[in-house]
């Protein structure tokens, strides 16, 4: 199944991009998803923790993924 | 009255009212981008956004402080892209009876902003490179 | 930078200034006349004060507030004489590097204020008749 | 001698005066001087509470006054 990652701060400057499709087996979580992009990341966002949202809203556990799903692994907010 | 916008460009502040007759109470903040970030001198911030995932957090936020404190309205713009220095990124309006219970709802909403709605900071050095902002918010 | 000001007729307000390169935090605090003293419909308030002394108070305060917090500004402009309902009859902006200091000024400097600067308020009813005011500080 | 009373607030609503001239013994205070403006008021201060100030400022016990001196006895003040 096709996820759509959302990349931002820190994820966008590790991989360049501000959006990625990555393909994943059914059954994978947003936490598999984190491991993933860390993985693509090389070892640039290790000590970084994140937030996750999935489908735009924050969620506080991993939860299963659909087709289609937008994931977001959100870093340390900075607004104001 | 709840107004939350995430906009680009200067922040238009919200205009001069006389004609409220049970507001003893306006509160304005106003936040600004200094010359710094980590002790290193910028040309400016740039502030990227989780386009709707922002906004919908920020009325979210402003709905939630209105419901939590004895506030009439609150109106709020944050800033996104390219900020200069001296700048507004941030301007929030708290109309209330007494003073009290203003600050205390520009207080909650500006800490809950810093810490929950998906914005982050990228520096602007002089020679126009940029990084994600390492500070902290605060 | 500090700005203590007793005036008559509206308030103007401080300018808009993007020019600060180190003051990330601007804070704006307005005073206005509510429609109701003690419970009774008013057509405003009469701001009455001792001249001489309510000046010289109202910069002592805006001088201690300064040295006490590390605010790097603060403007106040208090208005006297009759302010209608919905009118600013006071203006307080606080400049600082963080917002945190900004607000505590803004909160020590009304409150002291409110206790220590020689100005009343009359009651001024819809006939035109005016009694001072019964309204303790808060 | 004589001293110069300001009134403000409740103390120019009781006695519908600005300003009084008051002769006082050589010798008086600004507690007698309180005194004496209560008495003027017929009670009508009754249960307010004032601070003294002795030539625009604020003093916080009694003090002994001297001709041409300007007293105002300041009600709980209500700025803001």
């Amino acid at each position: 199944m096709k996820i759509t990652v959302k990349c931002f701060s820190h994820i966008k400057y590790a991989l360049g991009k501000n959006k990625i499709i990555i393909n994943l087996e059914a059954g994978a979580d947003t936490a598999d998803l984190e491991q993933e992009i860390r993985g693509l990341a090389e070892g640039k966002l290790d000590g970084i923790k994140f937030v996750t949202a999935l489908n735009q809203h924050y969620i506080k556990i991993p939860v299963e993924l659909q087709e289609g799903d937008e994931v977001a692994f959100i870093p340390p907010v900075q607004g104001g | 009255m709840i107004i939350a916008e995430i906009v680009e460009g200067p922040i238009s502040p919200f205009p001069e009212n006389n004609s409220r007759r049970n507001q003893g109470a306006e509160l304005v903040f106003k936040g600004r981008v200094r010359s710094r970030e980590n002790g290193k001198l910028i040309q400016g911030l740039d502030y990227e956004h989780y386009a709707s995932m922002a906004s919908t957090e920020l009325e979210n936020l402003a709905r939630k402080t209105v419901n939590k404190y004895p506030i009439s309205d609150l109106f709020c713009r944050h800033r996104v892209g390219e900020v200069p220095v001296g700048a507004a990124s941030l301007i929030v309006v708290i109309w209330s009876k007494h003073r009290r219970e203003g600050f205390d709802a520009m207080a909650f909403f500006i800490a809950e902003l810093k810490q929950h709605v998906p914005i982050w900071k990228w520096a602007i050095f002089p020679d126009g490179s940029r990084i994600p902002s390492e500070s902290k918010h605060c």
